[in-house]
C-alpha cells in the first residue's frame, strides 16, 4: 500500500560514514587529477569523489553496474551532481586508482572537475516529449562525442557549462549557460480545427500568445493566426494539441553563448543568440557540432586564463566576437522583443 | 520487430561518451516497449519530428501531480507505446544513494516499467521514463513501500533541490540539504496536489557559486551567503604566495570591487569589509586562506524562470540576508513563503509564473502586500522613469 | 513682407575673424581660469571665450547689454552655449581681464568650464507652460545661488550636469543628467465631463494614456479613470484640458541622480530616482535646494577625482549611495513600468 | 497694478547667480504683458499651480508650427496676458551671433512682444515669449525681413542644433556647423509644416563628448567618430608626463577597454588600435598628445527621446560610420534620412517618436525596410530570448 505524503526519502541515511562524521567540517579542496575531487576536513579526514560521466538516459543495467562499482570501491555510496554526473564517494585513498581504472575499464569517462567540460545539461527530445523542436540525447551524444578531449582534462581557460534544450520552454534551463543549444521552430502552426472544437478553451487558447497573433475563429468554434505576428514559440501548442507546429523540414537548432549563472567575480547573464538556426541532421548534427566546436576553439584561442565565455566576450565586445569567430551577423540577432530597448547600443563608442 | 534497423541510432553507439543508444538497446533486450521506443526514436530521426501525442492526464490516488502521461502517435505501428507515462520520484537531498536504494529503484522498475530511466531530470527528480497506464499505481505502491515518494508536475511546488552543501563543500554557508529535506517534507501537500496559477520551484544553494543554478532555474531561490566579513589567514596567504600564486593577478585583479589589496612586500592580503559584495572569486581561488565570514545564512531571491512566455527572468533578491540554522529559521522561510504564495496565488493569471506576476503588477506592490520592506540591495539600480503610484494615504485631501 | 523657408542665418556670417581664418584649425585648449578657454590653432592664434551665466529667461535690456559688452571687447561676436551660458569670442589676450572686471560689475558671473557646476538646462514652468507641476526659474535661480561658489571655481571631482524639468515631458532633458529636479504630479487628473465633450477624441484620449487607466464614458460623452491604474503621467492632460492634472497641494518635485550623455569612459546612463518627492515651497524650495546640496557634497567628500556622479554611485553602489546620503529608500524607488525587469538585482552579490 | 506686491519674487532677485525676476521687472517697466506676468507668477508663486490654459493654436501664414498659443486662465485680472504666445526663431548654426542681429531681435521684439525671451530653448531655438495673435504675423515678417525663419513645433522636424564643432574646438570629427545649416534648410518644409506622426529632432556633435546631449535629445543623434586609430606625439606624451600628470592613473587606467598602455620608463604610450572604441577619453585628458584618426566622419544613432510615454530611449547606432564632409556625404545622409521618415510616417502611430515605433515593431523590420544592414554595432549585445520571426523565402516550403 502507498504512504501519502511520506516526502523524499532522508539524506541522512544515505551519507557514507566519512561524511556523517565531517558534515559541515570541511575546510578545503583540490583537485588531484581531472575527475578527482579531494576534500579536507578539520578533523583532517580526507573524501575522494570520482566524477563520472553519465548519458543520463540510462537502463537499468547501467544503474546496477553504478551500484556494483559502488559496493567494492565506497561502501556502497555514490551521489548524482546537479548536472548528472555521477560522483563516487570513496574514503579510501587507495582505492581511487583502481576505481577509475574500472570505470575505464567500463568506457565510463572520468572527468567534468575544474576547468573542464562538464556534462551537458538537457532534456527529452523525440525520446518522450510532445513539442520539441529537435533530439536532445542526440545531439547532446555528438557534441560531448566531439569535445570529449575537455571533459577528462581541465585545459580549457574556465568552466565550460552547456545546456541543452528541445524547444523554447527550455527544460534544458540554457538560458543561462556558457553555451546553449536550442530547439527552434520556424513555422506557424498548422490549425487543427477539429482538435481544437474538441478540447480547448478558446479564450485561453487565444490569452496564450505573447504577441496577440491568435484571433477565436467562432464559425469553426476554432482560431485563426495572423502569421505576420507568430514567431513560432509554441505556446500555443502547448495549450491545445490542435496548434501543431512540429515541423519535420523546418525545425532545428539555435545557438547562445555567453551565459553564466554563478555570481562570481561577474554577475549572471543570460545566454544570448549568435546563431539563429541550424538544421537537423541527424544522426551527428554536423552543423551543430562544427559551430559548438568552433565557437569553443575561438574562446580557448582567445581568453585569458580563467575567464569563462560571458566574462571573455564582455571584455572583448560582441562585435568582436562576430569578427572573431565569422559568425555572419543579421538581423535576426537583434531582440525585436519586450526588452530588446536594453541591448540596443546606446552610445556611440563600439569597435570594428 | 528484431528485424527493424537502426542505421541512425547505431551511428550514435560510436563515439568515447557513453552512448544513450546503448543503454536503450540494453533496456531493449528485456522489454518490448523499450525496443520499440529504439524503433520509434529511428522513426524520428528519419522524419526529423517527434512522435508522441499531445499531452494526456494520468495519475495516482490521491495526488494530482507527479506522473507525465504519453502517447505514441504511431500507436499502430509502436503498440508498446501506446502507453509510455513517465513517474517522477523525488530525490533524496544532495542526490545521495546508497546501493541498497538504487537496487530497491531498478527492482520495482523492472516489473513496472520501460526499464529506462533518467538519472535526474532537469528539475532534480528521478524520471522512470515509459509504463503503461495500469501500471502506475502498483509501480508507485512499491515505490512508496521501498520509501520514495512522487516529485512535482502541474501547477504545484515542484521537487526542490539542492546543492552538495555542507556534506561535501567547504564552503556552504548553511545547510542546504536539512534546508531542503525540512522544507519539502513541509509541503508535501502542495508538491502533490496542484492548487496554483502555475509551477513553482525552489532551489538551495550552500554559496554565491550557486552549484543548482537555482537564480536561472528557480522560482526561489535561496543562495548562501554571510552578513560580516570575509576571513582572511595570513600564514596560508604567504604559502600561496609561496607556492606560487599570482595574487594581484588572479585573485585582486579579478574582485569585482577591487577591495582586496595585496602588499607584494609583506604577502599580506587585507579586504576593505564594506565594498565586498560577496561574489565568492577570492574564496574560490584561495580557499584555504580566506573563508566566509561568521554570521552566516542566506539570500532568499525570487522570480527565476526560463523563456516562456514573457522572456526568461533571472531571480532578484528579496530578502537580503535570513538565518537558515535552526529549525526557527525555517520557521521563518516558511512565513516568507506562505505569504509570497498567498499573494501570488491571488493575483496571479493561469500560467504566469511569481516573477511575472511581480513584473505585471509592480514590485511595490508585491512588497507592500507581502510586507517585505524595501531595500537598495533590491536593484542593481533605482528606476529612471518618475512613473510612482502613489498611496492615497500620504497625499493631501 | 515675409520670406518663407529661407532658414535660420548663416553662421558665417555672425563668426568672428579670427574664428573664419582657424575654423577647423584648432589643435587643443587650456582653461587659463574657470570661465576663461584658450584655443590655439595650428596658425599659432590664439583664441580666448569668457563663459558667462545667463539666467535664460532675460530682456531686452540683458540682450543690449550683452551686445554692448561684445562690441566693446569681442568687435561684436558673441555665442550661447548648448546649456545656454554666453560666451564672449576674444581674439585679444589683453582684453580678457577688463572684459572679466566689467562682467563682474555688472553682477554677471563668468564660469562654468572644466570641473564646475555650469548652467542648469530648465524649461518654463509657471512662466509659461499649461502643464508644470513645478516652476523652473525659481527653483534654478535658488539651487544656484546656492551652489554658486561650484560655478565660479574647478573644485568638483568633475563636471556637474544639473538638469530641470517642470513636468513628465521633460523639456528639460533631465533624464539623463548628473543630478535632476522633475516635476512630478501625485493625483489623479479631475475629469471636466465639459470640456472633454467639448473637443476631444475620445479614442485617442484613451488610447493616450500609457496604463490603460483611461475607460470611454459614452454617457457622459467622457471618460473616467480606474484611480488605482493612473500614476499621474499627465499625458492625457497634453491630449485633452478636461483632464486637469495641476494640483497645488500635492504637485512637487523628485530628484534623480546619476545620468551621463557624454561617451568618455562609461556610456551614456539615464538618471535614477533617489527622492520621490519633494514639496513645492516657493519663493526658494528649501527642501530641494538643501537635498540638491546634501548629494553634491557627499559626491564631493566621496568622488575620486575625475569621477562624475554616474561613476562614482556604479563604483560604490547604489545600496551604499543611500547608506552614505542617508536617503531613506521606498518601493517608490523600484521601478515597476515596462523595463523595470533590467534593474532588479538578479545577483547574490551586494554592499550593505 | 502698480499697487501690487511681489514679496516672493522679490526673494529670488537676492543671491550670486542673476536673477529672471530682476529680468522680468525690466521688461516690465515699458510693458503691460510684462508686468503681469510679474503678478501672474507671484500668484503662481501663492496657488502653487501655473496660470495658464490649456494650448491653443495660433500660427503664421504659410507654416504650420513655429508658434505655441497660450492664455491666462485668469484674463479678468491679467488682462495683459489674455494672450501670450511665444515664437520660436531658428538659430543659427552654433549659437554664433553678431551683436547687430541680436539688436534687430531686440527692437522688433519691442515693438510686437513682450521684451522678454529665451536665450535659447530647450531644443536650441530663439524663444521670443510672449505676444498676442493680433501680432504675430506682422512680428514674423519683421523678423523674416531680418534674416530669422521661425522654428519648429507641433508634429514636424524641430530645429536641428549642433555643437561649436570646427569653429572652436579641436575634437570635432566633422563640420557639425555646416552640416547642420545645410540640412536644416534642406528642410525646411519639413520643420514649417507639421506631417508627421510626432516630432523629430536632430542634433549634431563633432565627437563622443556629445555637447549637445544629441543621445538623450534627440530623435537623430550624429555624433562625430573615426574609423581608424588615435594618433598618439610622442613628445607630447613625455611633455605631459614631464608636466606632472599620473598619465597611467587618469587616462590609461580609466580608459574603458584598458587598450592604452603606458611605458614608464620610456615615457612611451601606445594603443592596441583594435580595442580602442573611441570614448574620447584619452584625447579629453591630453589633447596636446593624442588626436582622433585620420579617418573622420560621424556615427548615425536613431531613437533618443524623454520620459513620455513609454520611458526615455537613448538614441542608439544605426550606422556605425558615414562620411560628413562633403556636400555628397550630405547626400547620403540625407537620402538616409527620407527612408527613415518614410518608413516613419507609414508604420507610427500618432503621438509615437521613431524610437517607439522600432521598439514597437522590432529592429530587424525597420532595417529590412529602410535597407539599412545589420551590424553587430547596433547593438551592446544580441538577443537573449530565441523568438526570431523567419522570413518566408527562408522556410522550406
Ligand atoms: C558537484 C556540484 C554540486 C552538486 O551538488 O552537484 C559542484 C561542486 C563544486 N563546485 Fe560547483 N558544482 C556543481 C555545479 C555547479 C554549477 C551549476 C551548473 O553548472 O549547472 C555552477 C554554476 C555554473 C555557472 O556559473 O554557469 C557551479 C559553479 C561553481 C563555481 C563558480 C565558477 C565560476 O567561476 O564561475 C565554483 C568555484 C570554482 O570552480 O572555483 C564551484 C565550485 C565547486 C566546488 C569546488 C565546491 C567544493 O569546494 O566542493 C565543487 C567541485 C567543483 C569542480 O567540479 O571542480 N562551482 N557549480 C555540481 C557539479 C556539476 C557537474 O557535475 O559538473
Ligand atoms: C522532464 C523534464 C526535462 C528533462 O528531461 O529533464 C521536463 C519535461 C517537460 N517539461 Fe519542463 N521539464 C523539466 C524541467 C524543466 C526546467 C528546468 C528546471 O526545472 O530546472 C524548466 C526551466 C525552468 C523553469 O521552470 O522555468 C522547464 C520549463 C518548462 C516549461 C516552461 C515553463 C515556463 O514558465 O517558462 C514548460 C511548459 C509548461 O509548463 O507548460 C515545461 C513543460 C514540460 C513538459 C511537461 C511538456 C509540456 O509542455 O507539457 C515536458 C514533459 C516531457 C516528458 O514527456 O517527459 N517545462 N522544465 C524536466 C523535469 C524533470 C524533473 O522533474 O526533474
Ligand atoms: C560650449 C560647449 C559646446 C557648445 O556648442 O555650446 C562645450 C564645449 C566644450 N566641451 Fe563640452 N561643451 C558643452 C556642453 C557639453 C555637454 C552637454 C550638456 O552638458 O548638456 C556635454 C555632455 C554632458 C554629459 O555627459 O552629461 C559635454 C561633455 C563634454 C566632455 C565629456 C565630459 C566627461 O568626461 O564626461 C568634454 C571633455 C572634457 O571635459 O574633458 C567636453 C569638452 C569640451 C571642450 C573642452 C571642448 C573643446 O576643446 O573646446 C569645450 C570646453 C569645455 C568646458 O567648458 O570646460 N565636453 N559638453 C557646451 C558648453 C555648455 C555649458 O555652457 O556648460
Ligand atoms: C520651450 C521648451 C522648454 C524650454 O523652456 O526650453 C518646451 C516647451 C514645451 N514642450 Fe517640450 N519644450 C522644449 C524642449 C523639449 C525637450 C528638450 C530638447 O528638445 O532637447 C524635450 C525632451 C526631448 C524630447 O524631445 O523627447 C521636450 C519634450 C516635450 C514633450 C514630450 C515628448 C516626448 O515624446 O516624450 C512634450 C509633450 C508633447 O509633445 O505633447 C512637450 C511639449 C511642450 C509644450 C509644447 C507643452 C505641450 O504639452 O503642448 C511646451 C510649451 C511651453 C510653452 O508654453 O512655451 N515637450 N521638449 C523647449 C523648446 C524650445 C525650443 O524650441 O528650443
Ligand atoms: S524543452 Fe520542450 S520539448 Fe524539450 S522536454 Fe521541455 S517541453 Fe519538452
Ligand atoms: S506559436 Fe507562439 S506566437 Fe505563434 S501563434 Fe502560437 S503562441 Fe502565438
Ligand atoms: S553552491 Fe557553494 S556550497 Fe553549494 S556546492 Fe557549490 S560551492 Fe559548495
Ligand atoms: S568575495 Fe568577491 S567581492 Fe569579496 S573580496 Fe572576495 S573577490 Fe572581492
Ligand atoms: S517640462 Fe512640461 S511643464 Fe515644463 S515646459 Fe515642458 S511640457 Fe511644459
Ligand atoms: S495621468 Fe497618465 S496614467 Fe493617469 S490617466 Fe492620465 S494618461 Fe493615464
Ligand atoms: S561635441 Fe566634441 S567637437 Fe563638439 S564641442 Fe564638444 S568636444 Fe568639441
Ligand atoms: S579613446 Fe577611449 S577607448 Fe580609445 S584609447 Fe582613448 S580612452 Fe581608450
Amino acid at each position: 500500500m502507498s504512504i501519502l505524503d511520506q516526502g523524499p526519502p532522508d539524506y541522512k541515511k544515505m551519507i557514507p560514514p566519512i561524511i556523517k562524521d565531517n558534515y559541515g567540517k570541511w575546510i578545503y579542496h583540490e583537485i588531484p587529477k581531472p575527475g578527482v575531487l579531494k576534500h579536507v576536513s578539520e578533523t583532517g579526514d580526507e573524501l575522494f569523489s570520482v566524477r563520472v560521466g553519465s548519458p543520463r538516459l540510462i537502463s537499468l543495467d547501467f544503474v546496477r553496474n553504478l551500484c556494483d562499482l559502488a559496493d567494492a570501491y565506497c561502501d556502497g555510496y555514490l551521489r548524482f551532481t546537479s548536472r548528472n554526473n555521477v560522483e563516487f564517494l570513496l574514503s579510501d585513498a587507495s582505492k581511487v586508482e583502481p576505481l577509475i581504472a574500472a570505470l575505464t575499464e567500463k568506457g565510463l569517462p572520468v572527468g567534468g572537475t575544474g576547468a573542464s567540460l562538464s556534462n551537458i545539461v538537457h532534456t527529452q527530445g523525440w525520446i518522450h516529449c510532445h513539442t520539441p523542436a529537435t533530439d536532445a540525447s542526440g545531439i547532446v551524444k555528438a557534441v560531448m562525442d566531439d569535445l570529449f578531449e575537455y571533459f577528462g582534462s581541465m585545459k580549457l581557460p574556465a568552466k565550460l557549462r552547456v545546456g541543452l534544450a528541445c524547444c523554447l520552454n527550455m527544460c534544458g534551463a540554457a538560458h543561462c549557460s556558457d553555451l546553449a543549444i536550442v530547439g527552434v521552430h520556424r513555422t506557424v502552426p498548422r490549425i487543427n480545427d477539429e482538435k481544437i472544437a474538441k478540447g480547448t478553451e478558446i479564450p485561453s487558447l487565444v490569452a496564450s500568445c505573447p504577441t496577440g497573433a491568435i484571433r477565436p475563429n467562432p464559425k469553426a468554434k476554432s482560431v485563426t493566426i495572423v502569421d505576420d505576428k507568430c514567431m513560432y514559440c509554441g505556446n500555443c501548442y502547448t495549450m491545445s494539441p490542435g496548434m501543431e507546429i512540429m515541423d519535420g523540414k523546418n525545425d532545428g537548432c539555435a545557438i547562445l553563448v555567453g551565459g553564466k549563472v554563478s555570481n562570481a567575480r561577474n554577475v549572471p547573464s543570460f545566454s544570448r543568440m549568435v546563431i539563429p538556426f541550424l538544421p537537423n541532421n541527424p544522426p551527428r548534427w554536423p552543423e551543430v557540432t562544427d559551430a559548438v566546436r568552433m565557437i569553443v576553439e575561438v574562446w580557448i584561442a582567445h581568453a585569458r586564463k580563467g575567464e569563462r565565455m560571458s566574462e571573455w566576450i564582455e571584455r572583448i565586445g560582441w562585435e568582436r566576437f562576430f569578427t572573431l569567430t565569422d559568425i555572419p551577423f543579421s538581423d535576426k540577432l537583434i531582440d525585436d522583443y519586450i526588452f530588446s530597448r536594453e541591448t540596443f547600443r546606446t552610445s556611440a563608442t563600439f569597435k570594428y | 520487430m528484431t528485424e527493424k534497423k537502426t542505421p541512425q541510432l547505431d551511428e550514435l553507439e560510436k563515439g568515447q561518451w557513453p552512448s544513450f543508444v546503448t543503454e536503450i538497446k540494453k533496456a531493449a533486450a528485456t522489454n518490448a516497449a523499450s525496443e520499440d521506443l529504439l524503433h520509434l526514436l529511428e522513426r524520428s530521426y528519419e522524419d526529423r519530428i517527434g512522435h508522441w501525442k499531445h499531452g494526456g492526464i494520468v495519475g495516482v490516488r490521491g495526488y494530482g501531480g507527479g506522473v507525465i502521461g504519453r502517447y505514441t502517435d504511431l500507436p499502430e505501428e509502436y503498440p508498446n507505446l501506446a502507453e509510455f507515462h513517465t513517474i517522477r520520484l523525488a530525490q533524496p537531498a544532495g542526490w545521495f544513494y546508497d546501493s541498497k536504494a538504487l537496487r530497491s529503484i531498478c527492482d520495482i522498475w523492472e516489473k513496472h516499467g520501460s526499464g529506462l530511466t533518467n538519472f535526474h531530470g532537469s528539475t532534480g527528480d528521478i524520471i522512470m521514463l515509459g509504463t503503461t497506464t495500469d501500471h502506475i499505481q502498483p509501480a508507485f505502491d512499491e515505490f512508496s513501500e521501498a520509501g520514495f515518494d512522487l516529485g512535482g508536475s502541474g501547477s504545484d511546488l515542484r521537487s526542490p533541490s539542492c546543492c552538495v552543501g555542507p556534506a561535501r563543500c567547504e564552503y556552504a554557508c548553511y545547510d542546504t540539504l536539512e534546508a531542503c529535506h525540512n522544507i519539502t517534507n513541509e509541503y508535501q501537500d502542495e508538491i502533490h496536489r496542484p492548487m496554483w496559477p502555475y509551477k513553482f520551484k525552489i532551489k538551495f544553494s550552500g554559496c554565491a557559486n550557486d552549484c543548482t543554478a537555482s537564480i536561472a532555474r528557480s522560482d526561489c531561490s535561496v543562495i548562501g551567503t554571510w552578513r560580516d566579513t570575509i576571513q582572511i589567514d595570513q600564514d596560508a596567504v604567504k604559502q600561496y604566495a609561496a607556492d606560487g600564486l599570482d595574487i594581484q593577478d588572479r585573485v585582486c585583479d579579478k574582485c569585482p570591487t577591487r577591495c582586496l589589496k595585496f602588499n607584494s612586500e609583506t604577502k599580506e592580503l587585507t579586504v576593505i569589509g564594506e565594498d565586498c559584495t560577496r561574489c565568492m572569486h577570492c574564496i574560490n581561488y584561495m580557499p584555504k586562506a580566506i573563508r566566509a565570514g561568521k554570521v552566516k545564512g542566506a539570500t532568499i531571491l525570487f522570480g527565476g524562470k526560463s523563456t516562456i512566455v514573457q522572456s526568461a527572468f533571472m531571480s532578484w533578491v528579496i530578502v537580503p540576508f535570513m538565518k537558515m540554522e535552526s529549525e526557527d529559521d525555517f520557521a521563518e522561510f516558511k512565513d516568507l513563503m506562505g505569504r509570497v504564495w498567498e499573494w501570488w496565488d491571488e493575483n496571479g493569471k493561469t500560467r504566469e509564473r511569481i516573477g511575472e506576476t511581480i513584473y505585471r503588477l509592480g514590485m511595490g506592490k508585491f512588497l507592500r502586500e507581502c510586507e517585505l520592506p524595501p531595500v537598495p540591495q533590491m536593484v542593481f539600480r533605482p528606476r529612471a522613469n518618475p512613473y510612482v503610484f502613489w498611496p492615497q494615504d500620504e497625499i493631501i485631501k
